[in-house]
């Protein structure tokens, strides 16, 4: 009999929700090769903007308010139910009223309808881009009605019924997740393919590193930066850098003393060694941010420059934002498993320290951090934070980031500007009907942030990647935080 | 007569996890001013037990003690401080009875400094005075007790008990611990300053020799009760009851001729958690009848100073 | 024998009552509200009525203290913010891989510890006391977790010899399975006759068993020759040997049953040290046990989560001492006394 | 064969330490003859334990011990332990001052001697069992089968010592050396122990060294004795001229010092002075110091072994009686 | 009184202070490389700034990770900071947390424990019961708990290991207090009419500070290892605090390829607490004969 072909992925933590409703966080390596949405988003520069995935095709109407999407014929869940535009329906109404994880993502959503077992009609009240919404990588996954009904608990007890390549075969909760192949697949399988996936809980980077130079594991979660390449020479081994969505800064809180003084603020974007960061904490896979919208997104402003590492200057600012010298303490929170954040805050911290400036570290999970920063009162000066949108558009970081809230939820710079907020909606408005205008005042929103030094933008950062270079068929997807197994062989 | 100290119906009753240990039963005795009385009887028979209630070191469970005319026992702990100066104890082992932490002039110093209030140079003159009273110097004020022999403790000991000054001493075993050619020392100083300080001593030993030597009058325990009091001579030379006449036989003679005088009681000591109900010593005893296993005898007199607890006293040339 | 066992459980119950107040008072300190911390994420006004009912916070302390103690008692620790599950229901999935690490370690310990702490007294002196003594304070000055880096870097490092971290290799996780039938998997595993799952759960232990063993074993080693030393100076040795007795039965029955109760009280610590220890091992090594768990949950504030398992842990505790208590019985003779 | 059971011959015992090296035994000699109670006294640190360990081998290496002991014949400074175990507890076997703590708490107190009896002689257990019961009898433990399954704590001291005495005769012992087995216990007791030891020697032809600092004792029990000072034995031989007439300025003295029932004297006479520091090394007599018969010789010169009467010796300068030439090298310089 | 002359002790019996060091010094070698290297790592922390080649805390990436060398003779770590100079600062941090540690649970500890031995009854049943509910929590939990609630950080730690450790204090004192309480010289000083509290303080106290000492000097290795347990799970120290479990705990993801980065720190924890112990060790021969080796 044939060896099977395992593939062995270190994840840094367990899945904790295994309701596709509600997963919103580590799950996507499990949710992508066991579930599928409507659509798949492409790697840029590919020629189509999606794949289908569920959707064989799908249009909008001339008004931008209803979509039609025709569904793949002769798909069985996992579970051996039916898929068709009821399930479909059903799993984004049950995603979208359960208000949990990536529900928001549907909120605009007027009315759905199942017209016949292949159609899905999705109707807005504003133009949405809909094609966009259904292939997020959370929430927009189908599932096997018959699963919903058993409920959150039956997930959760580690059971999974998607239509995906892979279907869940053994979960032993905090040690691994093992993913078998589907054989019905409607997409097919190749020579070389896994049979199976294991995803092994191994909460330490340094642990996962040796895994991968052992062979023990294929694939890994937690590539430190400045690893990647010596990890790169070892033999059997590729590390390696694509590019990414992503972009990383440190909020300021504008309502907390003394960073609610705009002076100080700006005093603490020079103390930031922006070069440092970017060459050797990140080992030169960034680039220094400019603005709050990355480089590889449409819509960033490159006309900005970051400011300047200069503690003279941040030394002359200081003394003009009138705090006086025993209140020039600050707490800086962010991920304490991080490698990069947690030497980025020690290097600011010994830099502040030369000016005068006293910083308390903060680190924590991610989680604990955030719960506090919503909160003034329990919230730090500096909230460490690296985001990438859920479906592409510059708006997700310029709304989601700095938009005033009534209550934060992501807003931890706890900024708000009525006037910045203006030039945001006319943007987020133009964007359906004239991109290049809304372009325009994107780049203007972006420059008041600078202006008003709400965060410190320190890089645009690059996804790192470290497998066995025996692997062939992976792809790039800065849309995506998941390996897709099923295009992927083993030489 | 007028008693210094008057022990009536004294009691003490220790709890422990297996039982009830009646250490001392209704002990009753007077000591008069400068008067030498002994207590004698085998270990655990509740001759410490008396010393530590008497002086209220442990409380006593009925009873009363009176000391002067004033009742010990009822007295509060702050009433009792101002007591104690008058009735004072020297305890069995020197070795244990010091504090090997604190120097000779703060142990001797003490009682001095809080119930005086005695401080600095007087205090100290004071101490001295004391210690030569025992035979020390004052070179000798500022070591510890480790630095001393056994002798010199209880000198020590007894300097300490003295600083007081006391009517009365309690000696409890004060040369148990020590070889026989120093016993004769303390001894022989306990004598001198009693002649000095016409103080009394009750006197607690198992060592009848040293009772003959000492004592003016002794009483016999046995398991918590007195079985028999009196003059010394006239209880040691005719013992009316048979634990001690049993006692005195069994003690070896350093006549080696006498060596087939030892005579030697057979059977146990009670257990003290489970008295019988007669007299205590009916088990050993060899002219114990039914009634001496059945009714417990009371002390009674036999002579004017003497009295016995015994069914059948055995009877000797009175004189 | 039942008066004194009834005693000891009354105690043991009394002092986890005063476990109790301490973690209900810690619980209680929290920074900020404590619902808050104990709710964690955004609760909704609902949830924070819920919580606040729970908690009954309008009430007195006292009150709530009550139903504090109801609750524990019903088992109820209250919800994991991280898994979002009952906190008794996770404590108990992974209870057992922290007992089969520690237990193991315990009779690590023992078997070593013991027979090498009474060669050291023995031989007082001797080449094998000096080496003995000096393993003993060098173990005891070995933080846990350097032990535990180090064995990695040499086992896994270097030689290659045993697995880095987890409880079992993945595929035989899968491939072989084998009915949790006491949680244990060395057991499991030869339970089911499955070989293989078996030497991969015994490979994997290795190394934690081995870190979590080595300060302790110091510290048994260490003790057992003191009290060793102690008892070979008693009088009654001293009688055995003037009869001729032989040494080694000297040694290993008059002398070690008489070592047996501070022996069994320095076991009954090493367990509670173990238990701590365990946190700190579970960590290094990934493993799926309580220690793990509530470092995960300490940096996640995970607030119910840590007094549970604090709770849970020291419950373990006290009745590993109740245990041993029980045997001081068996030994000691003069505590049968009636 | 000779018929000394206990033969000890300038036995010196140093225990070396770098703080001070004591010299606990200096030239000691003595012997126990078949079937006698040799008794030997002297005040607390005299060496009287010290010896006794001595005699059985078991004062361990921190000891340096020279000299010759032998017991029953057999030599044993210097022999291993396996040889040692050889005599111990067949030929000889020993019992403690303090009944208390020489049985091992956590045993049956029958079960300590029975293992005391298969140790040294060969037999069934059940044998065994019914020889300790015997040997229990003998002792007149009262109820032999529970006294048996009793453990220490369960026993008053006098029955402890009993079973110590059992556990020696069980063996049966050429010698049996009792350090002190009566001093923890109360006179009346000490009476019963006596009696025990005197009958059980008539009856048994047991040899005794008994040590004690009880002069009493050793006139109501012993045969001779032998009165240790400063790490020697200063007089030794029959108790009825040693205590009749004593030879040696310290046996004398130390007699006087007991207070006899009877005595009605005013001052008890008492010896001035200390024991010498065992740590010093002593030039002449030991007990010059504190001698009322000193003369100048005695600083200067060890004093030689006299004999005072046919089988009484003293190491006294002034000590009447002719001088045994002989024994003058041997008790000679330290 | 003529029948005490010559009654002198003997000065020789006694030996000089200076001829029991010198014997100690020779038979307990060890105790003295104890003291030695503690002494050595005291001077460390007292003299760290004129000592250290580097500021501890200066950043440096273009030194990072260096593999040890002359200039750098620890190395440097992921941040290009001097090992070497960092692991001297640690040891002011080491030594702070022994002392204050040990320092606040015997203020706690010794009081509970002097007045549950020397008064007894109920009031030692309510002390103790009180001290064995933190003796019931495994150890280094309790101190997790603690921090859970108080929020991570060195101060918190410390008193979280002091009250979690103190009850030992309490036993130790208690148990030689009632041990103590049956000496006679209690007993004598209550004849002579001294109060309590003066026993207490004045007999009680002098003569059972040994066990504590003896103790509180075995237990400052531990509490070094615990506090840095409790860095190296992210709830002790927390940077610029120079910790060395803290070291450790932030080279844990390299110390696999840059030994340097975590063996220094973790030899420096080794080293300390085997001064500290050997000198307890020492100690507590010194003043527990019951323990010395050899008879
Ligand atoms: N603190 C105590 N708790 C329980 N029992 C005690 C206590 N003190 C003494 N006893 C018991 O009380 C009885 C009398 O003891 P006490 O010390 O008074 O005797 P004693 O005549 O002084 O004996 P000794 O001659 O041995 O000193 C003994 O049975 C003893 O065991
Ligand atoms: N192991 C030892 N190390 C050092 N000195 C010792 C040792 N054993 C005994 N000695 C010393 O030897 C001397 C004799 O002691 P030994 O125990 O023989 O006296 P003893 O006559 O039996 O006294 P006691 O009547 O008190 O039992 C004493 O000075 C004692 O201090
Ligand atoms: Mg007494
Ligand atoms: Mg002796």
């Amino acid at each position: 009999e044939a060896k099977t072909n395992t593939a062995t992925y270190a994840m840094y933590g367990d899945i904790k929700d295994w309701d596709p409703s509600i997963a919103f966080s580590l799950e996507v390596m499990m949710l992508a090769n066991v579930y599928e949405p409507l659509l798949w988003y492409n790697p840029p520069e590919s020629e189509e903007q999606f794949s289908p995935a569920l959707a064989t095709s799908w249009s909008v109407s001339d008004d931008g308010l209803t979509w039609t999407f025709k569904l793949r014929e002769g798909v069985k869940f996992h579970d051996g139910e039916p898929f068709n535009a009821a399930a479909a329906k059903a799993s984004i109404e049950r995603t979208k009223s359960m208000k949990k994880g990536a529900w928001y993502i549907w909120a605009s959503v007027d009315s759905i309808e199942a017209p016949d077992d292949t159609t899905l009609v999705i109707k807005t009240k504003k133009p949405q881009p809909i094609d966009l919404i259904a292939s997020s990588q959370y929430g927009a996954y189908m599932f096997s009605p018959k699963a919903a009904e058993k409920g959150t608990d039956w997930f959760n007890e580690g059971n999974a019924a998607g239509t995906g390549p892979y279907k869940l075969r053994q979960w032993v909760k905090d040690q691994q997740v093992v993913l078998e192949k589907n054989p019905e697949f409607h997409g097919g399988w190749k020579e070389g393919n896994f049979d199976r996936i294991i995803l092994k809980v191994v909460t330490e980077n340094a642990t996962q590193v040796q895994m991968l130079k052992s062979g023990e594991a294929d694939f890994i979660s937690l590539v430190p930066a400045d690893i990647v390449d010596s990890l790169n020479k070892e033999e059997g081994i590729s590390a390696y850098t694509v590019p990414s969505w992503k972009n990383s800064q440190f909020l300021i809180n504008t309502q907390k003393a003394p960073t609610n003084n705009k002076k100080f603020r700006q005093a603490l974007t020079h103390i930031w060694d922006y070069d440092t960061v970017v060459n050797d904490i990140l080992a030169g896979h960034a680039e220094v941010a400019r603005g709050a919208v990355p480089a590889t997104m449409w819509g960033h402003n490159a006309n900005i420059e970051p400011p300047a590492f200069d503690l003279e200057l941040a030394k002359k600012l200081i003394e003009d934002s009138g705090v006086p010298e025993d209140q020039r303490k600050i707490t800086i929170a962010y991920i304490g498993t991080s490698e990069a954040y947690k030497n980025s805050a020690l290097l600011f911290q010994e830099n502040a320290r030369q000016v005068g400036v006293e910083v308390e570290l903060l680190p924590g999970e991610w989680g604990v951090i955030w719960d506090r920063a919503k909160n003034l009162e329990t919230a730090p000066n500096l909230q460490s934070m690296t985001w990438w949108p859920t479906y592409p558009t510059p708006n997700d970081w310029l709304i989601g980031l700095f938009r005033t809230e009534d209550k934060a939820l992501f807003n931890l710079s706890h900024y708000s500007n009525p006037e910045y907020d203006k030039v945001l909606d006319a943007g987020v408005e133009l964007e359906g009907s004239d991109r290049d205008a809304a372009i325009k005042k994107y780049h203007e929103a972006q420059q008041i942030l600078i202006d008003d030094a709400v965060a410190i933008f320190y890089a645009d950062i690059m996804t790192r990647i470290a497998r066995q270079s025996n692997l062939e068929g992976l792809e790039a997807n800065p849309a995506y935080a998941a390996v897709f197994f099923h295009k992927v062989t083993r030489k | 007569m007028n008693a210094l100290l008057s022990v009536k119906n004294l009691q003490k009753v220790y709890p422990t996890k297996v039982g009830m240990i009646k250490a001392v039963d209704d002990v009753s005795f007077d000591v008069a001013a400068g008067e030498t009385v002994a207590l004698v009887g085998e270990s655990g028979c509740g001759k410490s037990s008396i010393a530590l209630s008497l002086l209220q070191l442990i409380s006593s469970d009925g009873g009363t003690v009176h000391f002067d005319g004033t009742d010990f026992t009822s007295l509060s702990d702050q009433q009792r401080q101002q007591f104690r100066k008058k009735l004072s104890i020297v305890f069995q082992n020197p070795f244990s009875s010091l504090n090997p932490k604190m120097r000779v002039r703060d142990i001797v110093g003490e009682p001095l400094k809080t119930v005086f209030g005695l401080k600095g140079s007087k205090l100290e003159e004071r101490v001295a005075q004391h210690l030569r009273d025992v035979g020390l110097g004052r070179e000798h004020l500022k070591r510890y007790p480790h630095e001393f022999s056994g002798g010199q403790r209880q000198r020590i000991a007894i300097a300490r008990a003295l600083a007081l000054e006391p009517r009365m001493l309690i000696l409890d075993e004060p040369t148990a611990a020590l070889d026989v050619s120093v016993q004769a020392q303390v001894l022989n100083l306990l004598k001198e300053l009693q002649a000095k300080h016409g103080l009394s001593f009750l006197f607690i030993s198992h060592n009848l020799a040293t009772v003959n030597y000492i004592a003016d009058r002794v009483m016999v325990m046995y398991l918590g009760r007195i079985v028999e009091s009196g003059p010394v001579h006239s209880i040691f030379s005719s013992p009316a009851h048979p634990y001690t006449q049993a006692l005195l036989a069994s003690i070896p003679s350093l006549d080696p001729l006498k060596k087939n005088q030892l005579v030697a009681l057979s059977g146990e000591v009670p257990s003290p958690l489970s008295l019988p109900a007669g007299c205590a010593f009916a088990n050993r005893c060899p002219y114990a009848s039914d009634l001496c296993r059945t009714l417990r005898p009371d002390l009674l007199s036999k002579s004017e100073a003497w009295a016995v607890a015994c069914h059948h006293p055995i009877q000797g040339e009175e004189d | 024998m039942i008066k004194y066992v009834a005693q000891r459980l009354a105690l043991m119950i009394v002092i986890l009552a005063g476990v109790m107040v301490v973690t209900f008072a810690l619980s209680r300190v929290l920074p900020g509200s404590p619902i808050e911390m104990m709710l964690g994420h955004r609760p909704t006004q609902e949830q924070i009525d819920l919580a606040r009912a729970k908690l009954h916070v309008d009430e007195p302390i006292y009150t709530q203290f009550s139903y504090y103690v109801a609750d524990m008692v019903r088992g109820d620790f209250g919800e994991s913010l991280r898994t979002g599950r009952p906190v008794l229901e996770d404590v108990l999935e992974r209870m057992t891989a922290t007992f089969e690490v520690t237990t193991l370690a315990v009779i690590l310990v023992v078997l070593v510890g013991v027979p090498l702490g009474v060669l050291s007294a023995v031989k007082q002196n001797h080449l094998v006391d000096h080496g003995a003594r000096s393993f003993s304070i060098a173990g005891m000055a070995l933080p846990v977790f350097l032990i535990g880096m180090m064995l990695q870097m040499l086992f896994y490092g270097e030689l290659s010899w045993l697995p880095l971290q987890g409880r079992m290799n993945s595929e035989i996780l899968l491939d072989y399975e084998f009915p949790r039938v006491t949680g244990l998997y060395l057991i499991d595993t030869l339970l089911a006759g499955q070989w293989l799952a078996f030497k991969s759960a015994a490979a994997h232990l290795v190394l934690p068993v081995l870190t979590l063993s080595i300060a302790s074993l110091a510290v048994v080693t260490r003790i057992t020759r003191n009290t060793m030393v102690e008892v070979l100076a008693q009088d009654y040795i001293l009688t055995l040997k003037a009869y001729g007795m032989r040494k080694r039965r000297i040694y290993f029955l008059y002398a070690l049953k008489a070592t047996l109760i501070p022996m069994l009280t320095v076991i009954g610590l090493t367990y509670g040290f173990m238990l701590g220890g365990s946190v700190v091992v579970e960590y290094v090594f990934d493993w799926p046990g309580l220690g793990g768990y509530v470092v995960g949950a300490i940096t996640k504030n995970d607030f119910p989560a840590v007094m549970g398992v604090t709770l849970f842990l020291s419950t373990i505790y006290l009745s590993v001492n109740l245990v041993i208590d029980l045997l001081y019985y068996l030994v000691d003779p003069r505590l049968r006394a009636t | 064969m000779s018929d000394k059971v206990l033969e000890i011959r300038n036995l010196n015992v140093t225990f070396p330490s770098l703080e001070r090296n004591v010299h606990a035994i200096r030239n000691c000699t003595l012997h126990v003859n078949r079937g006698e109670i040799l008794g030997l006294v002297g005040e607390s640190g005299s060496g009287k334990s010290v010896t006794s360990m001595a005699a059985l081998g078991l004062l361990g290496s921190s000891a340096r011990v020279k000299g010759n002991i032998r017991v029953v014949g057999r030599e044993i400074i210097d022999r291993s332990e396996a040889e040692l175990q050889e005599i111990r507890g067949r030929k000889v076997a020993m019992i403690f001052q303090n009944p208390f703590t020489a049985l091992n708490p956590f045993f049956q107190v029958g079960r300590q001697v029975m293992d005391a009896l298969l140790n040294s002689h060969f037999m069934s257990k059940e044998e065994a069992r019914k020889r300790v019961f015997q040997a229990f009898k003998d002792v007149r433990l009262p109820d032999p089968e529970i006294a048996f399954n009793r453990y220490p704590h369960q026993m008053s001291g006098g029955q402890l010592q009993r079973v110590m005495i059992a556990m020696a005769l069980v063996c049966e012992p050429e010698l049996l050396i009792a350090d002190e087995p009566t001093t923890a216990l109360d006179v009346t007791v000490q009476a019963q122990i006596i009696l025990l030891l005197r009958e059980l020697v008539a009856k048994k032809n047991l040899s005794i060294l008994f040590i004690t600092h009880d002069l009493g004792v050793v006139a109501a029990l012993c045969d001779r004795v032998a009165v240790m000072y400063a790490g020697m034995v200063v007089e030794s031989g029959p108790v009825v001229d040693v205590l009749a007439t004593p030879s040696h300025p310290y046996t004398s003295a130390l007699m006087k010092t007991v207070p006899a029932l009877g005595q009605t004297k005013d001052d008890l006479s008492y010896i001035p002075g200390q024991v010498p520091d065992m740590s010093v090394p002593i030039i002449g007599c030991a007990f010059a110091e504190r001698c009322t018969k000193v003369s100048e010789v005695c600083h200067k010169q060890a004093p030689p072994r006299r004999a005072v009467l046919t089988d009484q010796f003293s190491f006294c300068h002034n000590a009447s009686g002719p001088v045994a030439l002989d024994e003058i090298v041997a008790g000679g310089r330290l | 009184m003529s029948s005490l002359d010559g009654f002198q002790a003997n000065p020789a019996l006694q030996p000089s202070w200076t001829r029991r060091i010198s014997h100690f010094a020779s038979t307990n070698t060890l105790l003295f490389v104890g003291g030695g290297i503690f002494l050595l790592i005291i001077l460390a922390a007292l003299f760290a700034p004129w000592i250290v080649p580097f500021e501890p805390n200066k950043i440096d990436f273009s030194h990072k990770l260096l593999a040890p060398s002359l200039e750098h003779l620890m190395g440097t770590d992921a941040l290009g900071r001097d090992i070497f100079s960092r692991v001297v600062y640690g040891a002011q941090t080491s030594l702070i947390i022994g002392i204050t540690v040990l320092a606040i649970s015997m203020a706690i500890g010794v009081p509970i424990g002097l007045a549950a031995g020397y008064f007894g009854g109920k009031v030692d049943m309510l002390l103790m019961r009180i001290s064995d509910i933190f003796l019931a929590f495994p150890p280094l939990l309790l101190p997790i708990a603690i921090t859970a609630a108080l929020g991570a950080g060195l101060f918190n730690a410390m008193l979280a290991l002091a009250i979690s450790w103190f009850p030992w204090y309490a036993r130790i004192v208690r148990g030689s207090v009632m041990a103590i309480r049956k000496e006679l010289y209690i007993d004598a000083a209550r004849a002579m009419g001294v109060g309590s509290l003066r026993i207490m303080f004045r007999h009680a106290l002098p003569n059972s500070w040994t066990p504590a000492i003896v103790q509180g000097s075995m237990d400052f290795g531990y509490t070094i290892l615990a506090a840095a347990s409790l860095s190296f799970i992210g709830i002790g120290a927390k940077p610029p605090t120079i910790e060395w479990g803290l070291m450790v705990a932030l080279s844990r993801s390299k110390f696999l390829d840059y030994w340097w980065t975590a063996a220094f720190p973790g030899l420096a924890i080794f080293v300390t607490v085997l001064a500290v112990n050997l000198l307890g060790d020492g100690i507590r021969d010194m003043l527990d004969p019951k323990y010395r080796s050899g008879r």
